[in-house]
């Protein structure tokens, strides 16, 4: 990574425009499917700013969530205090995730492939790995069902954005139908993938391609930056900086103690 | 802000329902959304494939007014208080027209709504094997196991495909304009057609603030992402019953087997109770002041539970 | 049906005495799947003398019931109020029934064979019937599922107990291995029939033998009212009258109006 | 009545936790049975397979301490603050010992624990097509549907075989003598691993009257004949939490990876913390008067539900 592949930003810091970013992308979207941290964040200024409506959806079975307090994990006490509904995990992994009902997921991962499957499994072998990362959690469940996913990723750099992941976790759906026809897939995998640098779209094939450059970014830093050969779009945009109504709110209502937003 | 779903019994069935639609009215002998079948008779809904692990006496009137075509249910019966005649008539004569059945044990047909509401192909379940309903039931068939049986050899079960009903029908205690349910008391397979249904609409007997519903959240039974309508109808589900709100109405289920058995009696029912009627409020000013009086229960409150969490 | 295959029963009413007779076979036995009338009875006898820790399930989902009044249905309302427990549907038929937590479930039907296969669909044939019968309900998996089933009868007559069944509702376990070896089951199907002439115990090799008859029956009078040829258990035992030890509670305390004890 | 199913912890692990065992340890980031995991160390159990969806510290713990020689998990973490160093060792060096190690997604365990509460041979799931975890889990395969795709092909899905823990240990706010165990907040797969274990541990923060838990029967979400001992224990599901008793305590997680990144730091920590105590009364004595002020919660009381009915 060098100096120039660093976004110029003026007035906002490199997680605002990630969140503000995501919060862009959850346009026309209703039910979204968040952990914690900067989706969560993006959730609540797209729900603050064009998506009043937006149902966020966590993992540990809480729906309408009204948190007291920024919520630490996804599974936090004050997710629980006044929320609308707790879920079981069989209702939440079963009938609302695998049941079809989430338009958007955020997923993470120490790795993902140009076509949007991603490792949070192991680097190295799966045996004697060099390190031991979570595994799969509910991503693998998130991928598989979600309408589309949603991946936000702080660095972007050739080890996150691989070539070939050395793990597959989380299997984009396109790579689930090759290597089974039989097993029925629902959503379209990772459709937008928002780094520090830029923003990745799905094209209609699937191929994450590089459809927008932050303020400062040039397309050649994004590509260096790239473990694959990264396709363009037919325009790269370069992102809007964030306004004044998105970092507003952000700032002052959102995580004003700056938790996630470091 | 989550938009309000509230609308009256009316619209509601007017916007979700359509002829030819399988409608599922569920409710486990409590919770019956009876004023919401009552709604469908007179909106002379037709063609409708109509489901419930439990037919009743609703259904007999679905049955007896014509709405419906086909039924899919897992037991039928009035309790233990008589026979369902119209949908008996229907059965063993075709009359005044058939009614076709497509029959489950409860399990089985619950397991059709857990794998519609989970977009399985399937569910599996260790019934019917040796009985006659497999052969009547195309959708009751075996599945192997990848896993070997404990002696290594091949093990099989039943299994059941995912049932999405057009529509689901339930009844609880209350609901918030978002959708919200809160339900106790005897829950039945009320969660699980919710989310197999395409569509789900929620009758409850009152609509909550907010902030009733969010001081305890376990309690809600069906998340407003999964439900499109909410109806506020008080006592909609009588001579079922709401715990907590007033008790079953016997004295009715007993009474029914008399007018049932006599066709002419069941359609003067009809018309007097629901063609006649505008809607559930009438139904229930014709009841009269005081009927629900011998109905009502005895208080007996929850203890509360703290949901705090520190600053 | 003649008058001599009526028990000659002094002090107690046919009822009360199928009530004694099906609580002294609990005897033994812990968890309890019973439909609403006399097993709902027979239980709260068997609680009341010597299984005081007999936990009864309800189809419903209820269990550790403390109804304020006797209740009509099985889903009563006053079976939730002060109950230890209500399950989801889920729980109750995959967990606890099918799960195996259940010792005894009680069944009825219209018909039952020599095997204890039972019949609550239809008489006559399935697609055109002479009468159209509830159905299976949750018959088919209390059947298929617990360790053993007891089923009582008011009526002991040769259209009830019958060589072959107009509709198999729920199958024996017998019956269920005959017509599919690779399905497990799991428990001895009926083992115990009580009716207003007698006892039926399941022999080892599953068939139903008379092995008691009640104060005043014949044993040719039970065979006589049975469909099948009846085999007779080594000993054929005389019921033991009701005690008062018996008739007390059931009679004070347990349907004091007689709801059921008709 | 119901036989009193209290147990001291010590009496309750001593009795149903043998060497050897399969032990799930459930709760989803609430509710963690901490103070049991303790006791398994302190009483120095052996060769134990060791279960949680999401194994944290405790997880890291047990392993430190040698207790258990596999885990069988779906995601592994402090959460957000940092690794567990000792599986992590175990994992990646065989430090000190290897860990033998069964991975599935969250909902394949799941599925694991209902099809073994089902008694299923197997619980089908829309997952793992495509990636590597089937060819390293052969507990992971697929099954065919007796049903047809929406396209008249074959439909094929995975499946994951029953888990049937020797015993599950779960935490809660409450239970009776009995066993009935009621909990509120984050509920996790403790219904689902109570029901698929052959043993039931219930930790609880109270020991209630029955009336409490009588009083609201739907809060039930374990019923007694599926627990086999209730064990009182305030706190013990410390550093995590119990909604409406105690917070959770973020500092301690946020100190844990410094002490299990050492592993004389961490010998040292399980030596004065669980060995040489001789129970959690005097963990909690330790900690000191005043340590659980900070994590009081603001409470937040439920609105009692009418459970009434006619008399």
């Amino acid at each position: 990574m060098t100096a120039t592949s660093e976004p110029n930003l003026t007035g906002c810091t490199p997680s605002e425009l990630l969140t503000v970013v995501s919060a862009r992308c959850l346009r026309g979207r209703r039910r979204v499917f968040a952990g914690i941290g900067l989706p969560t964040l993006a959730v609540a200024l797209a729900q603050a700013t064009t998506e009043p409506g937006i149902e966020q959806v966590y993992e540990s079975g809480v729906t309408g969530a009204h948190p007291p307090r920024l919520p630490q994990t996804i599974a936090d006490a004050p997710l629980a205090t006044g929320a609308e509904c707790i879920l079981g995990m069989h209702a939440l992994f079963g009938y609302v995730l695998q049941g079809g009902r989430i338009d958007v997921g955020f997923l993470g991962g120490a790795q993902i492939d140009r076509w949007g499957s991603l490792n949070s499994t192991v680097i190295g072998d799966y045996a004697q790995p060099t390190v031991r990362l979570p595994g799969s959690g509910g991503a693998a469940e998130v991928m598989a069902n979600a309408a589309e996913v949603f991946v936000v990723l702080r660095r972007h750099t050739p080890t996150s954005l691989v070539e070939t992941l050395d793990f597959c976790t989380s299997p984009a759906p396109l790579r689930a139908r090759r290597a089974n026809p039989n097993v029925g897939t629902t959503g379209r995998g990772v459709t937008t993938v928002v780094t520090n640098l830029g923003v990745l779209t799905a094209a209609d094939d699937g191929e994450l391609t590089l459809s927008a450059v932050h303020p400062g970014v040039e397309v050649a830093d994004v590509t260096a930056a790239t473990g694959w050969p990264l396709r363009l779009a037919p325009e790269v945009a370069v992102t809007e900086p964030p306004t004044r109504a998105e970092l507003e709110p952000l700032r002052e209502r959102i995580d004003p103690t700056r938790v996630y937003l470091r | 802000m989550a938009r309000s779903k509230l609308a009256t019994m009316r619209d509601a069935i007017a916007e979700h329902v359509n002829d030819g639609d399988t409608v599922a009215l569920e409710g486990f002998t409590h919770l019956i959304p009876v004023a919401a079948g009552h709604e469908l008779i007179r909106q002379r809904r037709q063609r409708l494939t109509i489901v419930r692990m439990t037919p009743d006496i609703v259904f007999d009137q679905l049955v007896a007014a014509g709405v419906a075509t086909k039924m899919i249910f897992s037991f039928t019966g009035n309790s233990s208080v008589g026979s369902l005649h119209a949908i008996r008539r229907a059965i063993e004569h075709g009359d005044p027209r058939p009614l076709e059945i497509e029959e489950y044990s409860h399990y089985g047909l619950l397991g059709r709504y857990i794998a519609g509401a989970s977009h399985l192909p399937f569910y599996p379940v260790r019934s019917y094997a040796g009985g006659d309903l497999p052969a009547r039931n195309p959708n009751i068939r075996t599945v192997t196991s990848p896993f070997p049986a404990a002696n290594g050899g091949t093990e099989e079960v039943y299994a059941v495909p995912p049932l999405h009903p057009d529509v689901a029908i339930v009844h609880a205690q209350r609901a918030d304009r978002a959708g919200n349910v809160q339900a106790w008391g005897i829950l039945g397979p009320q969660q699980e057609v919710a989310f197999a249904a395409r569509r789900t609409v929620a009758v409850v007997e009152e609509v909550a603030d907010d902030e009733v519903i969010r001081s305890d959240p376990n309690r809600t039974t069906i998340p407003g992402l999964a439900v499109d309508a909410v109806v506020e109808c008080p006592r909609g589900a009588h001579p079922s019953f709401v715990q907590g709100y007033y008790d079953r109405d016997n004295e009715f289920y007993r009474s029914w087997p008399d007018i049932s058995r006599d066709p002419d009696a069941l359609r003067e029912w009809l018309r007097e109770w629901v063609y006649d009627l505008p809607d559930h409020d009438a139904y229930l000013a014709k009841l009269g002041p005081g009927y629900f009086d011998r109905l009502r229960p005895v208080p007996a409150m929850s203890t509360p539970v703290d949901y705090g969490s520190a600053l």
